[in-house]
């Protein structure tokens, strides 16, 4: 199996072992994460305006890129996965925006939403399936309490992301036992960390990320996971209440006995 | 679009792609909303206001500059309304104007810290600048 | 040469607004065979009957075009006034104006244009038809009433008490439905039970009551007055003839461990069981699911138990088929099952119940004797919330789009029987809109505000959190602009209204259709409330839309009125719009018989005149009474010889050709 | 062929002599050995019966009238017009008690105008044996291949097996097998594979020809109506000629919708038609459709079995799967 | 901008508005456009409904018909696949819709002029839909000049 992976800056940087873990982790469940050539950010936010074209023409053009190159475009950044994959449903579904959106980048051929945007853990679920992963895992985490942080961008609007029931998911659950640990429920695991208002209000930013930390504490959790790196910043540097917090991928490879190796 | 472009409830619509009018009036979106406490105008107040053509008070408020765009209200929301796309619409029609960036690159020096993705950053000139 | 009137109805500005009315009666004055046309404000009210009739006599007309609204609305109206006047009711035919023209379009030229061309079709068709007469049509004096709960059981004891046999087929082991589960009875407070069980008890006794417990209908065929109907009694195990329904068997049951569907699996059940104590029958049914024998085959202990040697591992389905003349669908309702809203946490969290759950945990009967506890520690909830409009009203995929129009009330009474049982509990009510239309209702609600303090806040719940063993239910209070988060040991959810499951299938069986919720369609939703458009179909209770139980018991008895009155004639004037085969034509080949649902077409050796050649041919001839007029046998006779009355190959191309002019 | 006809003539004077039956319905020379015409014969001029590559009228829709009428009759049959037979018989049209079918084997029949098409004229006689055809004519004899000459219809032979019969004149496997094997879809797929607008001018070209003369109609074992619906004054869509394009179209449509299910595929519409419209495409574009949608059919294969235009199932497909199946646009 | 495109429509239909007739089963999809009427859906004038009992009756002959006369689409209307009120009459009628639509196909006729959407009683929304879209579908494809009678020419 290959994708076109889209990593997105963050990932080339500040969250350099969220990517690198990934990588790592499918090569040894048989999966082949190919990087597209030339991608741009994705912009961070998806603008739900109407009239906003040029923002998210660099998602169309990773998607376009995808489509040539005959792969689903795979995203492994909350972020991202919930930009592209939005405007992604507006060049299958708002003809409009199709129209201007192609006629601004007047691509060799038009793109029409043939893509499919796929998060690593949709492919881990859906593709290489949990059962198969706990197969391969030969340093199982037994007896690790983990709290799986879902946040926003995932799940929401969940009849455009599609990724899991937006109130009560099951996937970074299920993920969790497949690598032998103990998943812990919380009630703040699907609510806001305070996203980029950490630059706008902090004090809102420290408020939300610890309401989410205090939920995850209260239920017992040793730690949390996810899968975006401006999560896991509001939830370790904005909390107050501190609890460490790991991007899943390195709890893959752990699991998978290639955390050294990378 | 100009200062004295008059906003009105059909421009906000046509930005946002919300009919106001399918609004129940259930309060669940200002109920759901993790910033409300932050905000001078709630969720629901966004939708009964642009409904109404209301739109001046919530382009100065600072409620448009606090949504979190965690689409919670958007999500639970029973009649499919989408209060966090009027949000967007309104904070849109402000920036667009002349001299309303909320956020200058000037300021953004002093706001980082060693950890602090530049995802943050860039997620937040999209939000709050042209 | 025909002689046509044309009438042309207003409908008040309905049709006036956006059609002119005069242009079109002047438009079809010069159409083949018209000798009259005019217009008038209503046409279906009194005095534009009369007109009709008047101007039938006056003119002495032939036929009638009437413009008005749909035929599905006012053709039997109409129908009847022509023939007051002494036309054939078939020679009467109807333009939509109205549904089909003026409603959807807004600009007057566009749909008077529209209005005169449709009325010229009309004109052209009745050029062509020929008076009609209704065949007759024998009445199977019984009726089968699917569901046995409030509904059904109200229709068969009103349907017996008139002296008809009447057949219940219920699925589960015993009657009494959702109303069996209730614990007091809104707005005057009264025990459901004590209600309801005198009625099953003279449901089981009536000598016109035939009860097929834990049976389902299998398969439906025939018309209404010659119902088959095909029931499917499943296998209970058990020996109704010789169980005394004393229980033994249960006590004996090692399998104790089967979540209790009484009592919305707040407690257990045994593998042998009977639902409830005042079931009926009071037969126990073995669950083979959870029953050791089914499962493992060691166990017998009931077998050995039962001293009326009752039970029977070897019980097998039993079909069993049967006439009626009417059948009465009484299917009923589930709650929703509200695991989609989990920012409610409903599946993670035991003390966020439904409403349903919540009756059972108040009712002397349920899981906790009537003493209202806690599911997670059996501890008295000091703080209780009450979330309105769960799945109802919504537009989303998790939402049903209707008022459930119970909860309003049952909310109000299970927040009032709180704070009189457990006057130191705190109550409050999270709603959208408080709906207490009916009698005695707002009074009740206002009761519970004003008398029993129970707090109403008008907001919806955001967010249910689990907090040290407590709940925190963060919610908005709209009047004071202000998002609240409060402290509750229990969370109850008035969950929506969906019909059963099953009215999908039966729906299909029966021919008679549901709407985009599932609930089955009226035949008027004014006029005709309790009949099906299928014709011997009768609809009670909320198989048809949601309703209370005084409402449900008057459409019960409401639709038993209509099934006697069917029940009542010893003979049905069938639909004269019906096959006919040209015995000129007919080359005998079979092919129609071939499509017929009903088995309506016979083959005859017939001795025909075929000018003035007499000789004896193989040919179709349609049975009028079986024939329900579809169509099918016509476009497979390809010779044309089968034709349909009153929609006939000519009638449909003369109606295409004055559109296509 | 020579013993075949022999034994033919031997075994339906037997017939007739015993009571079997008391006429049969076979061929007669005309004029000349190719200029066959099918007629009824009793005992008594017998001899004028004979049987060659000639005789490739489908004699079952005769029968309808035949068995109207008293006494038994002969029916001989091929085993192509078995196919016919049975759909007569399942659909009343043939009474069956009153007809004594005789299977009779085929090589396939010959279209004369192909073997004049080679040169060859002036036919006397024809000697039709195994691969080579012997043609004595004025000129001389002559010779060429049966696989040239064979009628379109004889190349998508349905086999020689005989659906339906009282009596085979030889067993079927003794019986010769026709040389087949053509892909009977060939030009429907072909035409399939067009452009809309080259389907669209490739059909007005073909039926713009028709003369409506009626012969397809008449010729065919399955347009037995007593009164067709074209010929019915009070069908509304009655005529006797084309007045235009429209009706050349409906016509054949009309036909053609009326024996879909039905037809099994004899292919006399096109032999007969003066035309030379190749009618039988349409026929074949309602069998290739209904093989598709709702599986193989073949009508006439017996006496009982539902037409697919009086079957359904559930999951039938939808008409728009013409929108993405049907030829190009 | 939403007017502009309006107005642009509204003069390029001036040129040519599509006949359209539409068969409608009494049980479902006459219902169905009755309920699109009572909800005022609206759907374009041009399109004319004929009341027939069941979509079985509606024989190939008046589908020919009402293109010989001039209309330039033809859509059949009926209940659901399952639904039907005399339970099996649609799917007769989907059998033979579906092999004459494949005909007209192989005559070189336009797919797109025939249509058969099942509309059941509750579906005004769908009716309405239907309509615009066949409408805007045979719009696109013009006038029907492969299938008339240039006799019935206005």
């Amino acid at each position: 199996m290959k994708y076109s992976y889209y990593p997105g800056c963050t990932l080339k940087t500040k969250a350099k072992e969220l990517s690198d873990y990934a990588v790592a982790a499918a090569k040894v469940l048989g999966v082949e994460l190919e990087e597209i050539k030339d991608w741009q950010c994705c912009g961070g936010v998806y603008s739900t305006s109407k009239d906003e074209i040029a923002s998210k023409l660099s998602s169309v053009r990773a998607l376009a890129q995808a489509r040539d190159e005959g792969h689903d475009l795979m995203t492994l950044c909350s972020a991202c996965h919930n930009v592209i994959k939005r405007v992604n449903e507006d060049m299958r579904g708002d003809e409009n925006f199709r129209t201007k959106a192609n006629n601004y980048m007047a691509p060799d051929m038009e793109y029409h939403g043939e893509a499919n945007v796929v998060h690593y853990l949709e492919m881990l679920r859906d593709v290489v399936g949990f059962d198969e992963i706990k197969k391969k895992v030969v340093n199982p985490l037994t007896g690790r309490k983990i709290g799986a942080y879902y946040g926003c961008l995932l799940l929401r609007p969940g009849k455009v992301m599609e990724f899991d029931d937006p109130e009560n998911p099951q996937i970074l659950e299920d993920f969790i036992r497949a690598i032998g640990a103990t998943p812990v429920l919380f009630e703040q695991r699907n609510e806001c960390c305070g996203g980029y208002m950490t630059l706008n209000d902090k004090e809102l930013a420290q408020k939300r990320s610890t309401a989410v930390v205090d939920s995850a504490v209260r239920n017992e959790a040793d730690c949390l996971i996810t899968a975006c790196p401006l999560c896991r910043y509001n939830l370790e540097v904005n909390s107050e209440t501190k609890l460490p917090v790991i991007y899943f991928t390195e709890l893959l490879a752990e699991a998978l006995g290639i955390k050294e190796v990378k | 679009m100009s200062l004295n472009t008059k906003i009105d409830t059909e421009t906000i619509e046509r930005i946002s792609g919300v009919n106001t009018r399918k609004c129940m009036k259930c309060g669940k979106c200002s109920a759901t909303c993790p910033a409300f406490h932050e905000m001078d105008f709630h969720p629901h107040q966004f939708v009964a206001m642009v409904e109404k053509g209301d739109i001046e008070p919530l382009m100065k408020s600072k409620s448009i500059w606090n949504c979190l765009t965690c689409f919670a209200c958007v999500q639970r929301c029973p009649r499919d309304v989408e209060p966090a796309k009027l949000v967007e619409a309104i904070r849109q029609a402000v920036i667009r104007q002349a001299g309303e960036n909320h956020l200058k690159a000037e300021q953004i020096p002093e706001m980082l810290d060693s950890e602090l993705p530049q995802q943050a950053i860039v997620s937040a000139f999209r939000k709050y600048k042209k | 040469m025909q002689k046509i009137g044309v009438f042309v109805c207003w409908c008040g500005s309905n049709i006036a607004a956006t059609v002119d009315v005069a242009a079109v009666a002047e438009a079809v004055k010069g159409e083949p065979g018209v000798v009259f046309a005019t217009d008038y404000q209503y046409m279906c009210s009194e005095g534009g009957q009369s007109l009709i009739k008047e101007t039938i006599k006056e003119q002495g007309l032939t036929g009638v075009v009437i413009c008005s609204c749909s035929p599905r609305m006012h053709e039997a109206t109409f129908r009847k006034t022509v023939e007051a006047a002494g036309i054939n009711p078939y020679m009467l035919e109807i333009a939509n104006i109205r549904e089909q023209c003026s409603w959807i379009h807004k600009n007057k030229e566009e749909g008077t244009e529209k209005a005169i061309i449709l009325a010229k079709a009309a004109v052209a068709k009745l050029n062509l038809n020929t008076p009609l007469i209704a065949g007759e049509s024998r009445v199977v004096k019984r009726a089968l009433v699917i569901g046995g709960g409030i509904a059904g059981i109200q229709t068969a004891l009103d349907i017996a008490e008139a002296g008809y046999e009447v057949d219940i087929v219920e699925k589960q082991p015993t009657i009494g439905g959702k109303m069996t589960q209730i614990d007091k009875t809104f707005p005057t407070l009264d025990c459901a039970a004590c209600i309801l069980t005198p009625k099953m008890v003279d449901a089981a006794q009536s000598e016109k009551i035939n009860i097929y417990s834990y049976s389902e209908v299998e398969k439906v065929s025939g018309f209404v007055g010659n119902f088959s109907v095909t029931i499917k009694k499943k296998p209970r195990y058990v020996n109704s003839d010789l169980c005394t329904g004393c229980g033994a068997c249960m006590e004996k049951c090692p399998s104790k461990k089967t979540p209790n569907e009484f009592n919305m699996g707040l407690d257990n059940r045994t593998a042998i069981y009977i639902p409830f104590a005042q079931a009926i029958p009071k037969v126990p049914v073995i669950d083979t699911a959870a029953c050791l024998h089914f499962k493992t085959g060691k166990c017998g202990i009931c077998q050995k138990t039962c001293s009326a040697n009752a039970i029977d591992f070897d019980q097998k389905e039993e079909l069993i088929t049967k006439e009626y003349g009417a059948i009465v669908v009484a299917t009923g309702f589930n709650p929703l099952k509200p695991t989609k809203f989990d920012e409610y946490q409903y599946n993670q969290c035991a003390d966020v119940v439904t409403s349903l759950e919540f009756e059972r945990l108040m009712n002397a009967a349920g899981p906790t004797k009537g003493v209202l506890l806690r599911p997670s520690d059996q501890s008295h909830p000091k703080k209780i919330v009450f979330v309105q409009c769960v799945g109802s009203r919504g537009q989303s995929c998790r939402d049903h789009s209707y008022c459930s129009k119970i909860c309003c009330m049952y909310t109000a009474k299970h927040a009032m029987l709180v704070r009189d049982k457990y006057p130191d509990t705190d109550v409050t009510v999270f709603y959208i809109d408080v709906r207490t239309p009916g009698k005695n209702f707002d009074e009740f609600y206002r009761r519970a505000v004003e008398e029993y303090g129970v707090h109403y806040i008008k907001g919806m719940v955001g967010k249910v959190e689990q907090v040290d063993g407590s709940l925190k239910v963060q919610a908005s209070d709209l009047l004071s602009n202000d998002q609240m988060v409060l402290d509750a040991d229990m969370v109850v959810l008035a969950t929506a209204v969906e019909p059963d499951p099953t009215a999908k299938s039966l729906a299909t069986m029966l021919t008679a259709s549901i709407d985009t919720n599932n609930f089955f369609t009226e035949a008027h939703p004014k006029l005709r409330p309790v009949e099906s458009p299928t014709a011997g179909v009768y609809l009670s209770g909320v198989c048809q839309g949601p309703k209370d139980i005084p409402e449900t018991v008057a459409q019960g008895s409401a639709c038993a009125a209509k099934v006697i009155g069917l029940l009542a004639k010893d003979k049905l004037l069938s639909n004269p719009c019906v096959a006919h085969s040209d015995e000129l034509l007919c080359n005998g080949c079979s092919t129609c018989a071939n499509v017929c649902a009903y088995g309506a077409i016979d083959y005859v050796d017939k001795e025909v005149n075929d000018h003035g050649k007499r000789e004896v041919r193989h040919i179709a001839v349609v049975n009028e009474a079986v024939c329900q007029g579809c169509g099918a046998c016509t476009v497979t006779c390809p010779s044309g010889a089968m034709d349909l009355k009153g929609f006939a190959n000519r009638q449909i191309m003369a109606e295409v050709d004055a559109i296509c002019k | 062929m020579r013993e075949i006809n022999e034994m033919l003539k031997k075994k339906v004077s037997e017939l007739l002599e015993n009571g079997t039956a008391d006429r049969i319905i076979g061929w007669q020379a005309g004029e000349f050995c190719y200029d066959v015409t099918p007629a009824v014969m009793r005992k008594d001029n017998l001899d004028e019966l004979f049987y060659n590559g000639f005789c490739g009228a489908n004699q079952s829709k005769y029968l309808i009238q035949e068995s109207l009428e008293e006494g038994k009759v002969l029916a001989l049959l091929k085993p192509c017009d078995t196919y016919s037979f049975n759909q007569l018989v399942k659909e009343h049209r043939v009474n069956r008690e009153k007809v004594y079918a005789l299977g009779i084997p085929c090589s396939g029949m010959l279209d004369v105008d192909k073997i004049k098409a080679l040169g060859i004229t002036g036919i006397l006689s024809i000697e039709d044996n195994g691969e080579e055809i012997k043609v004595a004519t004025m000129y001389g004899d002559k010779t060429c291949k049966r696989t040239e000459v064979l009628q379109e219809r004889c190349k998508v032979c349905k086999g020689k097996e005989h659906k339906a019969y009282d009596e085979l004149l030889i067993p079927d496997e003794d019986a010769p097998e026709v040389p087949n094997g053509e892909d009977r879809f060939e030009l429907v797929n072909k035409l399939e594979a067009m452009t809309s607008q080259e389907r669209f001018d490739f059909w007005r070209g073909e039926l713009s020809k028709c003369i409506r003369c009626n012969a397809c109609r008449n010729v065919c074992p399955a347009c037995s109506c007593r009164t067709c619906v074209f010929d019915n004054d009070n069908s509304g869509v009655a005529a006797k000629s084309n007045a235009d394009d429209f009706e050349e179209n409906m016509f054949h449509i009309i036909r053609a919708f009326h024996v879909a299910g039905r037809c099994t595929d004899c292919g006399e519409c096109s032999r007969v038609c003066p035309q030379h419209i190749p009618l039988h495409l349409l026929n074949r574009k309602f069998i290739k459709d209904i093989d598709e949608f709702y599986g193989e059919f073949q009508a006439g294969e017996d006496d009982t079995a539902k037409g697919p235009l009086t079957a359904y199932t559930e999951g039938d497909c939808e008409p728009s799967i013409v929108m993405e199946k049907g030829g190009e646009a | 901008m939403q007017v502009n495109e309006t107005n642009t429509v509204n003069t390029e239909e001036k040129e040519f508005t599509p006949l359209i007739v539409a068969f409608c089963c009494n049980w479902c999809s006459y219902a169905g456009a009755d309920l699109a009427g009572s909800s005022r859906l609206s759907y374009p004038a041009n399109v004319k409904i004929i009341r027939v009992p069941c979509s079985c009756r509606v024989n190939p002959l008046f589908i020919l018909r009402a293109f010989q006369r001039g209309a330039d689409g033809v859509i059949l209307c009926g209940c659901h696949p399952g639904d039907c009120h005399y339970s099996t009459g649609n799917y007769y009628a989907r059998r033979r819709m579906t092999l004459l639509f494949s005909m007209l196909d192989y005559l070189g006729i336009e797919k797109g002029r025939t249509r058969v959407e099942w509309v059941s009683a509750a579906e005004g929304a769908k009716f309405s839909a239907t309509m615009n879209d066949f409408a805007a579908t045979i719009h696109k494809l013009g006038p029907n000049r492969k299938l008339r009678d240039l006799r019935c020419e206005k």
